[in-house]
């Protein structure tokens, strides 16, 4: 790292082309490439040197990946190490010690290790900080046992981030403990959670005496739940934000339908379809203009309202391009349970009814819709927040 | 028109919710959603036997049980409430109405006792104002296919529309494919006839189109009463299920909704029975009940089945809990003998408010 | 009432016949036949006798009606004083003094003397226990200091049924005391409280050292939200349980444009003008099936929800019409400030845009939707009530 | 495409919210509510010549402003959330963009300035794709009728379309009568030619169409105005309001109902901002822009009004509260300029929708 570190897109291109220029994508293995990347501070420039970064902008990162994209060259397949990206690497980067950085973050970038995130309970969903899983102290190591939901990835995965309860006699808030979990010791049982449209995308993590050493402590005991906020505020940034083409999304099956095959119009199917078009449009053009928001440096808080539409549109879509097809929405494809790689939200290959299907799960993952309106309420609109029986209860205490 | 419940008909349903409480609950029509074949068949010989729910709306000197559609209206709604599986819809409704309109006297006994199932060979998505036969007849020869058929599976005959009348054919003589099909509680079968020979049992397609209209009013009540459940499911979870130290029922925003959902349940209730008894008596409002009663309920049913999902939260979303059954079920129904906006295209045309 | 009382229709429409002998209504003085059919026991059957009734049944009384309007009988114009008839006298019926009875209901009955109802004020609307009207005794009096709001008829009326607030040192609920107040003394002043419609159906009314004898007090001090209780319970009977034909409300005029004037139509507005007739036909079988449930003694808590769909049918089909009407939708009639003589609801004989304005009051009076829909989740589904803050704290010490 | 505001925007806003809310708060728009005239003349000159606003898209060299349509947006909304009663929308939008396309030097002149007040004579329900001129026009003389026209009542000038162009007329030669206007602060007037002189300064419909299509967006940014202004004004009134001894903005229900409002008028901002962008640039999707934005923008201020009303509870529906003032312009402006349903045809046709 003895050049001086570029702060403007042109000069971090240059610098990528250099780097290409000394390492020729198409006669490496993709996996040394990667490292290779990584190790030369353009994994992510917005971290540390050393630690995959140069220390930089975050909003300097696409000029970067452009720039490899634009070579050929092999990428980290974002999408499938999703979780450990946008929320384990930020949590890890402000937690954990220096030796277990430079440990975790490699491997974790290059998706040579996959993580996946234990939060969600049974009895703790939108009321996270509900948890139950209990971590017990056992000399230098933690004994944790409970169950986790809604664990995507868990199966691939060989390390989780993970929120554990480790004081029931204080308020839930405070009686939480924020660790890394190795996924692959026996204490770990990983159970796929098959959902309605027979695929099972998620998994139930079991753990039973599961351990883990007092070092895997990302934070202080006891602050697990402000912990936890860094991770969920990663969360919700990636959502709804999709730069998507006029009919990019679920419009696009109905419109495409509805063009092809005169015979299935309806007066009543296009009033409706027109109406969702134009809801479907002007979605896009809002997650456009909160685009331009944040590029703009000004970060708005629609976030939240751009999620709620999502899963409105997609689910409101989805049922009328059932509606729209008739006989042929009354036939599935296929009800086998399967594992597929990554969430397929729009099931572009799948039949009607997977869409349809799928998207009932938009307002429930990622903070359900009832979740967000209340965010909005709150944290935007300001009003006064719910009246709160849990507060100053000792979290064994709490009814449930 | 009384629209409200006989004591017989509160005395039938007790008997059919026991009964399907008892032998068919959530959990047990979930434990073999994954079967090749899940149709419930020794408990439909019950129903169809023992409580007579094959042949209700039969004169019991023709051999059924000499009630109405609106008592089969009740049924439908308990069968709706449980998802159960069994070829009630295809067989006992539409395969019924299709006979007692037809008058072949013999297949009609022996559908009404429960002895056979007779199913109408009618895509469950047929309409009665747009329906037209796919089969061909020639001298008693059929030749054809019919998609997407009710009930079918375990059919001993099946009525076939063609277009000079309607036919009575064996079904072991055409060929039976089972289709993959969203409704896993109401599977569909694809028929195809290759020269099967039928009996002609009526002229024209009065038979089809009476059977279809009866059909949208015992669906109407099928989709209340599945409507309901959901409702109430999803109320005794709600009363249950804590978040952040409280039931969420006690959450103002679900309250409000499912008081809502409350209000559209109860007017599904009025419509449905209006249809059923409009059907029942031969009433000359029956097109405009039968219509009203679709276009109102295939749109509150899926509601309340995408409130049950949701408010179930993840649960919900899950292949473990029945709330999926319900779902399928539901956006079946609303598709099934027409959707709404093709009722409301209906009821335009019989209530003179002709379109643009 | 010296004849042992009739107890079923026909020997009591007999009665009525005996008397409508005794007294020709085409001969008589309107007020005179209107006082003689109430000593007769024949104003309303389930009074006691001596007070217009004959101790029976109410379910009688359509008989009696129904024989009364056969011969032409004039009646007491029942809407004009439907709060007196359907709030006031069952109140007064339980808990005015027996010489009270006979003073207040006979004038009542005939509307020789309207009486309106001091309830909501502006402080207190959904939450009518709040109210602030402030009762201090003074001898044999009480002497009353507030304003009241939303008061149909108090321009005319000769009495007022009102809740006051006798104890601002108790919960809200417990410091209530109820009275009967003469609104013709100096300290009530009535104003016309002006709707966005243009008219003036309801009133405010002031109470300057308004002054109330004892006596005049209905229930014990302290005791009036309980007879509060009685007199609404009474008032949300009324509504949703019109019975009218097909097309008989507000829908009937949307279909009868759409029926003369083609010119207007587009296959988006007749979509949604199916999907409206749709909704109010079922509203109506709904409120016909309501009506059979009373009449076969199984009254049902559907009432509520009735009340919230004829709010919104009006709403959305009078929000319709205003858009297949167009250009004509965007001229009103009148905006003079007029008092009609009674509520309008449908306005058959205003412009769209009365029937548009009109109805968003349908949502808010009578209860709100909000409070409609409280009481169905709470006392229909049984579901919890809203976290209270207001139980055990003093009125005077409430937030507002 | 720039969906945000610029700076030149955000200080153009504040200019004339700063005005508004020194010069016409609600009060003092509902003060004058019965007065025969409330048109603010006053205001109005202050707002076009001081402000510029009467001729913000033309360039300076022809007397206006040299802004864009994006800018006049954004007077728009400023106008709509104070329901502001002066001759904004007939004569700086349909007028001017009229004039623009027309090419009438001097009269654009007089116009932009603010000099002159020059008003297009169309119902306020045209459509671009729909409008038929209802005048005849011989040898420069005008006869006919035009009912409902905005802005009207103090027009110098008119822009009239006859069939074959537009023609100019002095309002002096016409005869005006008041409309009693659903919505108070934007009265309609008829206009009757008998007679009248005038001057063709186009041929065809094409500038009248041209102006109804700049007048499709600008409307957008007015019922945005408006929108937001109910939705902000419920938050207020909710955060204060009372009742069982909490605040009822704490109720879950009206908290959700407000949040999605807020998405509501979220959404409206991005399209609104997208009709004006592509107005201003003669951008090819600008007919997409403008009906996209009608259909949506139309329902949004509706129901934003209705909320605004509801939350208000019994004050919201008197004759005092201002609420009514919205509910009225929410409703008119709705209809005005074509229902949703006609841009959402509109909107049909240009995708490649057709329709059943």
């Amino acid at each position: 790292m003895s050049t001086p570190a570029p702060t403007d897109p042109e000069t971090l291109r240059e610098r990528v082309r250099v780097f290409l220029a000394e390492h020729d994508p198409a006669a490496m293995d993709r996996l040394d490439f990667l490292r290779a990347r990584y190790d030369a501070g353009l994994a992510w420039v917005h971290f540390p040197e050393g630690l995959g970064g140069l220390g930089l902008e975050r909003s300097l990162q696409p000029a970067v990946d452009a720039e490899f994209a634009k070579a050929g060259a092999p990428d980290n397949d974002p999408r499938r190490i999703g979780i450990g990206l946008g929320m384990a690497a930020p949590t890890l980067l402000a937690y954990a010690s220096d030796d277990l950085k430079k440990r975790w973050l490699r491997p974790l970038w290059t998706g040579e290790e996959v993580w996946c995130q234990l939060f969600s309970e049974p009895g703790a969903g939108s009321d996270l900080a509900a948890l139950a899983t209990r971590a017990v102290p056992d000399g230098d190591e933690w004994v944790v046992n409970g169950q986790k939901v809604w664990t995507s990835q868990a199966h691939k995965a060989s390390w989780a981030i993970l929120v554990t309860r480790t004081d029931p006699d204080v308020p839930k808030h405070r009686g939480l403990t924020y660790f890394a979990i190795d996924m692959t010791q026996p204490g770990v049982e990983v159970r796929p959670l098959r959902q309605m449209t027979g695929e099972a995308e998620f998994n139930e993590v079991f753990m039973t005496d599961a351990r883990i050493p007092d070092a895997h402590r990302l934070g202080a005991v006891g602050e697990g739940w402000k912990v936890a906020q860094t991770t969920l505020m990663n969360e919700r940034v990636a959502i709804g934000g999709g730069s998507a083409p006029r009919e990019g999304g679920m419009i696009g099956f109905a419109a495409k339908e509805w063009r092809a095959r005169p015979e299935l119009r309806t007066p009543g199917k296009h009033e409706a379809l027109m109406k969702l078009w134009v809801d479907a449009e002007v979605a896009r053009l809002t997650g456009q203009r909160l685009r331009q928001q944040l590029t703009a440096g000004q970060p708005g808080p629609e976030g939240s309202a751009a999620k709620l539409a999502f899963a409105r549109l997609n689910q409101q879509i989805s049922g009328l391009e059932m509606e729209l097809l008739g006989e042929e929405a009354l036939r599935y494809d296929d009800w086998t349970m399967r594992r597929p790689e990554r969430t397929d939200m729009l099931g572009a290959k799948r039949a009607p009814g997977f869409r349809f299907l799928r998207a009932k799960g938009n307002s429930i993952e990622g903070g359900t819709s009832e979740v967000m309106r209340n965010i909005i309420a709150e944290r935007v609109l300001g009003l006064p927040t719910e009246v709160r029986v849990d507060k100053d209860v000792a979290w064994k205490d709490l009814p449930r | 028109m009384n629209l409200l419940y006989t004591d017989v008909e509160t005395d039938l349903r007790a008997s059919v919710r026991a009964l399907l409480d008892e032998r068919a609950p959530a959990s047990a029509v979930l434990a073999h959603i994954e079967d090749a074949d899940n149709t419930d068949l020794k408990l439909w010989r019950t129903l169809a036997t023992d409580l007579g729910c094959a042949g209700l709306p039969v004169p019991e000197e023709r051999g059924g049980a000499g009630a109405t559609w609106r008592e089969t209206a009740v049924v439908a709604e308990e069968l709706g409430r449980a998802v159960t599986p069994v070829p009630f819809l295809g067989s006992a409704v539409l395969g019924t109405a299709a006979l007692l309109a037809a008058g072949d006297a013999e297949t009609l006994e022996a559908a009404a006792s429960g002895e056979k199932i007779v199913t109408l060979a009618v895509p469950l998505t047929a309409m009665p104002d747009s329906y037209a036969p796919t089969v061909q007849a020639e001298d008693g020869t059929l030749t054809g296919t019919v998609t997407s058929v009710a009930d079918a599976g375990h059919a001993d005959a099946l009525l076939v529309p063609a277009a000079d009348g309607l036919y009575l054919v064996d079904a072991s003589d055409v060929t039976r494919t089972p289709v993959v099909s969203l409704d896993m509680t109401r599977r569909l079968t694809d028929i195809t006839l290759d020269g099967a020979s039928g009996r002609r049992i009526a002229d024209g397609t009065d038979a089809v189109a009476r059977a279809l209209a009866v059909g949208g009013a015992m669906l109407a009540a099928e989709q209340l009463g599945l409507a309901e459940h959901c409702l109430n499911t999803t109320i005794a979870y709600v009363k249950e299920r804590h978040q952040f130290g409280r039931a969420i029922g006690s959450y103002q925003a679900l309250k409000h909704r499912l008081a809502d959902l409350y209000g559209a349940v109860s007017q599904a209730r009025a419509v449905a029975r209006y249809a059923a008894s409009c059907v029942a008596d031969d009433d000359p409002d029956a097109p405009v009940a039968v219509a009203l009663a679709q276009a109102y309920t295939s749109e509150v049913v899926v509601t309340a089945a995408e409130e049950c999902v949701q408010m179930h939260g993840g649960i919900g979303f899950t292949w473990e809990h029945p709330a999926h059954l319900y779902l399928k079920r539901a956006k079946a129904d609303s598709i099934a003998l027409g959707t709404a906006d093709r009722h409301r295209a209906a009821l335009a045309a019989l209530v003179d408010l002709a379109p643009a």
